[in-house]
């Protein structure tokens, strides 16, 4: 199984761990991943926020590249993820769009390329089994709360699970066998940059996916986005302060998660990398399967 | 030759103030097969249609054209007149100079006249081509068939019995009734459901003219109006329903217990069972897919309990053909699937339920004998949160349409909330309150003034699970506030959507379905209970959301309709419909689907061809279906297909001599 | 408050709703009936001046400025619950980023500092091929004169080896400026 | 004068007093109604038209208005029910399809495709029957006597 890969910006710095477990899962199921040779920003947000076009054409360098090399585009980042999928469907729904967006970026892409979810493939091309045949940890004491935002699954066109109620990071975490728990905020906006931006919002934004993870008998929260990760762990604490709560709930990617079960170093997997600590959760998982504890 | 007589008319100053009828008459005289004309003031009046009696005789003429007023006033008088004569009624053409040219002419007296002669020449033509055509008569079956036996079907049923006709009613569960049977009150007057549909139900059961064919369906329908060969499933009810008295024994000891679809799923119910216990007829049926005898061969214990031996493991289903005059379909709507609704949790969380749950919840008679439990915990919920269209009036996940009844029995159903549970919130989620009918919105405003439940104007966007409690949230969009309430239980007002084979059932019959799948009427606002097929007739829900009261009046309205169809022993047809001309018809079944009306099949016959018998396909018109639009006739590329009385050739000879 | 003066408002916005109709791939303002379900879910609903909904109700009246001119545009975040959940399919979420792309072209910039946000993450996209978080940060907290925000987070992010304090550049032999420029070229204000 | 002078002569005279000629296809049920409805309302239009009768716009067959062009005419209308109003539920929809088709072949042949015209009048639309025919009239005696499939045949 072969793959073009675009970790995108935020796996190079703040998302630095999701790009770490990212690679050590992939080696792990066999998955050969190809960074895409100077790969370009895909805009994210801003662009799409600021102008249509130029949205469709930053994620197109790069799938142009994949295209060259055969390959479709395995993309961890929601939101990169997003707007790569976008730019696909723009041009294998219109001609016109197509030619447009091949002169802006000057070089040819016809669409073959796909983008693909990394969450998509790990949870659903790889059969749940092949993934269990190589737990070597069972994920005992995980109670999780997988936080799929609103990128992963919407639109409809764009998603690939149940934009509601989507199951592909549940049923990937329980054949890790961790528990998940059913809550109601799993496809809620983290308030993207808002946060950053507007800072009073985001944090009630962020305080009610908080409450409602704790309230449904989560230990910690898992997502597939750095946008919702960063939000969600490096905040945490403002939002502990400005409602006067304490949640204590360590973030994963859920990358790390299958890095953890199969045996990886969490050192390895960028584990004491987090705001809120993780490495107290994952050693008791570690110990919990009578396994050796790490600092 | 032919020998066509021409009649002018002046009806007073109408025309003859504008066209030179004299004129007229005398062009007339020269046209092909014209050997008498003349111009008279009232064609219509005694005298006038005496002329043209003693012209026939006396002119020996086998055609008449009268130039007067439009066909649409006097072509009947004008028909019988000529056929006092002896002539074929279709023999005679009318020429329309009045509404079509004194009247619109009236300024260019010239133009009119000449006008009026092409209008006599055309006229003319035509009526040379005329075929003489007899309207036939077709045997009517003094006995009608109701499909559904819901509160439209009964009143139907009743209405007609009464009236000396005798009915089959056809009703696929085992007892009928309907949603109205599972409704507690009845808006607007909040009577008892159960009080008023009871004793109708009984009166249908026990009238000599009602046969109730209950847990049975309609397999295939043949034949057309007056004439209907219907065949009949009736499943295999396990029960000899002539021995059964009802006495219930069976049930009471029947181990196997399923989800009762009555009770909404919130209660058991046998696998040997009555849907209710006022079921009509009041006998059980065995429902197959889970009874164990059934599925493992042992059990039996109904058998053995029975002192009469009524039950009968062997029994078959049954099917009959039965000859009726006239169809009634009634087969009502069913509840819209929610689960659709990811952000209303997909049908999952068990206290967001829908308004026939409710209905069940408040029944003196239902699974909480009449407390408002809600299904999770049995808890006494204290509030209530009603979100309205729910599956209508949402074109993307649902149906584009209003569901009509359901403002009202939300209304309803908060007064009852209100009624039941002390200290009990109600919250309204509406977009609109539609209250249109006679003390409706009288009844809404006692909801809100007296009942104080709380109205929000705006679409809830999602309820989700908090704890126990249901977060409910929406915009009000009158404050343009998002809004939140903690709900112990939600009440969706779910669309009225038709039956899922209603589509299958219209096919069966032969009659039309809108994209929703409930029925077509004829005319939406002048032929509402018919359809488009002769002899099939409308009631209830199946043609559209309706509650109670239009349910009623569209059943006796259809009931009308049938008597007055079934009050004779026959009916004439037009005979102006298609006809086939088998020798050129190559059978490529083109015209086919064109036909609205389903008339035309495909048949094979049996050809001599150089001493050998082949046989071949070819189009067959059926008469009684045909309503002679002429559409098929356009279709045919072979020209196999011709309209009576407006044939090709006919309507070429107007053209012909208009020109020429 | 102010009677708004509906008289003759559609034919003096006209054009200006057609603009935005255009930009936003032909959604019709006139679908929306109001029932503010969009709103309800909006997770950003709480910093808006006005909600979603009543953007489309600007929109349905040509009141074309009004929408332009509220912050909603710019709290927007771009999830896409309300065109998920929209019940008359109303692609809301895409109406939002016309709006703002029009409210930029127009000089209406309600909420200068998110604009300055996107505005600064295309400029280093723009300059180095990828997004420079470090620069960013301090970029948009400098410039947006509240040079303390979010800086708790700056040195522990570093320490952490999650923010790089040289920026990345990528060798594309400025395919990326390029890019950039052909959008601009195509009428595109970035 | 020649014979030939003599015949062109007679066809300037006949040029020169020429009329337009339209045949009007109309539906019983709506335009047929709608025409009758515009008597009873006396109003006025040009005395140009010929209305022929028939059960429904569908039963119109375009072989009609090629004979009718053939003979003459120098102008058709087929007129009907409103569509969704079809007193024969659909008719009118395969009246439609074929007026397209009908047009098309007009190019084709070289036709004005005006001189065939299409068009929904209800039995409570005088007013509009009345504009129809009005608007026709002109436009068939702008165009100028139907020549070309006349012409063809001889
Ligand atoms: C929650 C709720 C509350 C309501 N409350 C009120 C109220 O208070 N007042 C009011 O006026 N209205 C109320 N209504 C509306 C009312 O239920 C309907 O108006 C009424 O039931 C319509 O009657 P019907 O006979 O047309 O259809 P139904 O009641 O649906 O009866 C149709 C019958 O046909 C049978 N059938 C279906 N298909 C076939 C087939 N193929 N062959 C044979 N039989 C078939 C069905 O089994 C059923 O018995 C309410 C509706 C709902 C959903
Ligand atoms: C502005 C307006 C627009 C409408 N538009 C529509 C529409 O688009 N579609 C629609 O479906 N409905 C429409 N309606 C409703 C429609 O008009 C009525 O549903 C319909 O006319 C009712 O018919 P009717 O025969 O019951 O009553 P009416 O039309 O009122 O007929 C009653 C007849 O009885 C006569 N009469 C009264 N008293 C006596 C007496 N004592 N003795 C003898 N004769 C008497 C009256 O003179 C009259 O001729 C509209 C109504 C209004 C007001
Ligand atoms: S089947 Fe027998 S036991 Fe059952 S109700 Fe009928 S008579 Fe009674
Ligand atoms: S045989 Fe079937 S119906 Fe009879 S008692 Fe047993 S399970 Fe019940
Ligand atoms: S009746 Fe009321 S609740 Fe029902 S669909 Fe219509 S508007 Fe909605
Ligand atoms: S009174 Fe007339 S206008 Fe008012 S709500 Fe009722 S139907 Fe509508
Ligand atoms: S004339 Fe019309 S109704 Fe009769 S068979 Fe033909 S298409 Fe059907
Ligand atoms: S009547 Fe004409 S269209 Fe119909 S099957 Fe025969 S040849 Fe074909
Ligand atoms: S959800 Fe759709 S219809 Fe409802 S208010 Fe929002 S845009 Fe309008
Ligand atoms: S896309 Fe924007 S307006 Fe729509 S729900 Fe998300 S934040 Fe709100």
């Amino acid at each position: 199984m072969k793959y073009a890969y675009f970790p995108g910006c935020s796996l190079s710095s703040t998302g630095i761990e999701y790009d770490l477990s990212t690679r050590e899962t992939a080696r792990v199921l066999g998955i050969d991943l190809w960074e895409i040779p100077e790969w370009n920003c895909c805009g994210a947000s801003s662009g799409h926020l600021t102008d249509h076009l130029l949205s469709l054409a930053l994620p197109a360098r790069n799938m142009a590249i994949a295209e060259e090399a055969g390959l479709d585009v395995a993309i961890p980042c929601a939101a990169c993820y997003a707007r790569s999928k976008a730019t696909e469907l723009a041009v294998s729904n219109s001609a016109e769009m197509k030619q447009e967006i091949e002169e802006v970026i000057e070089r040819k892409y016809e669409g073959k390329s796909k983008a693909r979810a990394l969450l998509d493939i790990i949870a659903n091309d790889i059969q749940s089994e092949d993934v269990k045949n190589n737990v070597q940890k069972e994920l005992k004491g995980i109670k999780a709360a997988c936080y799929y935002g609103c990128l992963l699954v919407r639109p409809l066109a764009v998603g690939f699970d149940d934009p509601e109620d989507p199951q592909s990071m549940d049923n990937l975490v329980k054949s890790l066998g961790g528990e998940t728990v059913d809550w109601a905020y799993k496809t809620e906006c983290c308030g993207a940059s808002c946060p950053t931006t507007m800072p009073e919002t985001g944090k009630k934004m962020l305080e009610r996916i908080f409450k409602s993870a704790k309230d449904a008998g989560a230990n910690c929260l898992v997502t597939a986005c750095p946008m919702c990760l960063n939000n969600l762990d490096m905040r945490q604490g403002q939002v502990e302060k400005a409602y006067s709560e304490k949640y204590d709930m360590p973030v994963f990617y859920f990358t790390e998660l299958t890095g953890l079960a199969f045996g990886v170093e969490p050192t390895k997997l960028g584990l004491n990398k987090h705001f809120v600590d993780a490495m107290g959760l994952v050693n008791e998982v570690l110990k919990a399967d009578g396994g050796r504890e790490t600092a | 030759m032919k020998r066509v007589g021409v009649f002018v008319c002046h009806c007073g100053s109408n025309i003859g103030g504008v066209v030179d009828c004299a004129k007229v008459a005398e062009t007339a005289q020269d046209y092909p097969g014209v050997v008498y004309a003349v111009d008279n003031k009232y064609m219509c009046s005694e005298p006038g249609q005496e002329l043209i009696k003693k012209a026939i005789k006396e002119q020996n003429l086998d055609r008449v054209v009268v130039a007067s007023c439009s066909p649409r006033m006097h072509e009947p008088t004008f028909r019988r007149c000529v056929e006092s004569a002896g002539m074929n009624a279709y023999f005679m053409e009318m020429a329309n100079i009045r509404e079509h040219c004194s009247w619109v002419h009236s300024a260019e007296k010239d133009k009119a006249t000449e006008k009026s002669c092409d209008l006599v020449k055309m006229a003319v033509a035509k009526a040379i081509m005329n075929k003489p055509l007899q309207k036939a008569t077709i045997p009517v079956t003094d006995r009608a068939l109701v499909i559904g036996g819901g509160i439209a079907g009964i009143q139907a049923a009743l209405d007609l019995a009464n009236a000396g006709h005798v009915v089959d009613v056809v009703e696929k569960e085992p007892s009928i009734g309907g949603k109205m049977a599972q409704i507690d009150k009845t808006f607007p007057t909040l009577d008892c459901s159960a009080c008023i549909l009871t004793p109708k139900m009984v009166d249908a059961s026990s009238h000599p003219n009602i046969n109730l064919i209950t847990y049975s369906e309609v397999e295939k329908v043949d034949g057309f109006v007056g004439n209907f060969d219907v065949t009949i499933r009736k499943k295999a009810r396990s029960i000899d329903m002539s021995v059964c008295t009802g006495c219930g024994v069976c049930m009471s000891k029947c181990p196997s217990k399923v989800d009762s679809e009555f009770e909404m799923n919130l209660s058991k119910r046998r696998a040997i069972y009555t849907p209710f216990p006022q079921a009509i007829p009041n006998k059980p049926v065995i429902d197959r897919d889970n009874c164990t005898y059934f599925k493992t061969g042992k059990c039996g214990i109904c058998q053995k309990v029975c002192t009469l031996d009524a039950i009968d493991f062997t029994q078959e289903d049954e099917l009959v053909v039965t000859r009726y005059g006239a169809i009634i379909t009634a087969t009502g709507f069913e509840q819209f699937d929610h689960s659709v609704y990811g952000e209303y949790g997909y049908g999952k969380y068990p206290d967001v339920i829908t308004g026939m749950h409710f209905e069940r919840l408040i029944n003196a008679s239902g699974p909480t004998m009449g407390k408002i439990k809600r299904p999770s915990d049995g808890k006494v919920p204290k509030n209530v949160v009603f979100i309205k269209c729910v599956g209508s009036r949402d074109e993307a996940k649902g149906k584009a349409y209003c569901s009509k009844t359901c403002c009202m029995y939300t209304a309803k159903h908060a007064t009852l909330v209100t009624e039941k549970i002390e200290d009990s919130n109600v919250y309204i989620f509406y977009m609109d309150v539609r209250t249109g009918g006679k003390g409706y919105e009288e009844f809404y405003n006692r909801t809100r003034e007296k009942y104080a439940a709380q109205y929000i104007r705006g679409r809830v966007s999602k309820v989700f699970k908090q704890g126990d409690k249901l977060i409910v949230r929406g915009e009000d969009t009158l404050l343009s506030r998002a809004v939140e309430i903690e709900a112990d239980m939600v009440v969706l007002a779910t669309a009225m959507v038709p039956q899922e084979d209603a589509s299958k059932l219209a096919q069966k019959i032969g009659i039309g379905y809108d994209k929703d799948h409930f029925f077509t009427e004829a005319h939406p606002k002048l032929a509402p209970v018919e359809t488009h097929t002769q002899g099939v007739y409308l009631a209830g829900a199946c043609q559209g959301p309706k509650d109670i009261p239009e349910s009623v009046a569209q059943a006796s309205a259809a009931a009308a309709k049938v008597c007055g169809l079934l009050s004779k022993s026959e009916m004439l047809t037009e005979p102006i419909i298609s006809q086939v001309n088998e020798s050129i018809c190559v059978g490529c079944g083109l015209c086919v689907p064109i036909c609205p009306y389903k008339a035309i099949d495909l048949k094979t016959i049996s050809e001599r061809d150089h001493g050998n018998i082949i046989e071949r396909l070819v189009a067959d018109v059926n008469g009684g279906l045909c309503q002679g639009c002429g559409a098929c006739t356009v279709a045919c590329r072979s020209a196999a297909l011709d309209l009576k009385h407006f044939t090709d050739q006919q309507i070429l000879a107007e053209v012909n001599a208009l020109c020429l | 408050m102010n009677n708004i003066d509906l008289t003759g408002i559609r034919e003096s916005n006209n054009e200006k709703l057609q603009e935005v109709i255009k930009e936003s791939g032909g959604v019709r303002p006139e679908d929306c009936y109001q029932c503010g379900k969009c709103s309800a879910g909006c997770p950003a609903v709480f910093g808006m001046d006005n909600t979603p909904r009543q953007i489309m109700r600007f929109l349905q009246l040509s009141m074309v400025d009004e929408a332009l001119k509220s912050n909603t545009i710019w709290m927007c975040a771009g999830c896409q619950t309300c065109t998920v959940r929209c019940p008359k399919e109303v692609d809301i979420a895409r109406v939002m980023e016309s709006l703002r792309v029009l409210a930029r072209e127009k000089g209406y910039i309600t909420e200068k500092s998110i604009n300055l946000f996107h505005e600064l993450f295309l400029k280093s996209v723009e300059s180095t091929g990828r997004v420079y978080e470090m620069g960013l940060i301090l970029g948009a907290n400098i410039i947006g004169m509240k040079p303390l925000k979010d800086a708790e987070f700056g040195l522990p992010m570093i320490s952490r080896g999650k923010l790089a304090i040289i920026p990345h550049r990528i060798k594309d032999n400025g395919e990326v400026k390029r890019i950039f420029e052909n959008v601009r070229k195509r009428g595109a204000k970035v | 004068m020649s014979v030939n002078e003599v015949v062109q002569e007679k066809e300037k005279e006949v040029e020169q007093n020429w009329e337009p000629k339209i045949l009007v296809f109309a539906c019983t049920w709506c335009t047929y109604a709608g025409a009758d409805l515009t008597g009873l309302s006396r109003l006025q239009y040009p005395p140009n038209i010929r209305i022929l009768k028939v059960p429904c716009s569908g039963r119109v067959n375009p072989q009609f208005v090629i004979k009718a062009f053939q003979k003459g005419v120098d102008g058709v209308l087929v007129a009907g029910c409103h569509p969704g109003d079809c007193h024969y539920t659909s008719g009118n929809y395969f009246t439609r399809r074929r007026f397209l088709l009908m047009r098309r072949l007009m190019e084709y042949i070289g036709m004005e495709p005006e001189r065939f015209q299409n068009r929904w009048i209800s039995a409570a639309e005088a007013p509009k029957f009345q504009q129809v025919i009005t608007e026709m009239t002109e436009e068939i005696r702008a165009l100028g006597p139907n020549r070309k499939l006349r012409d063809d045949q001889w």
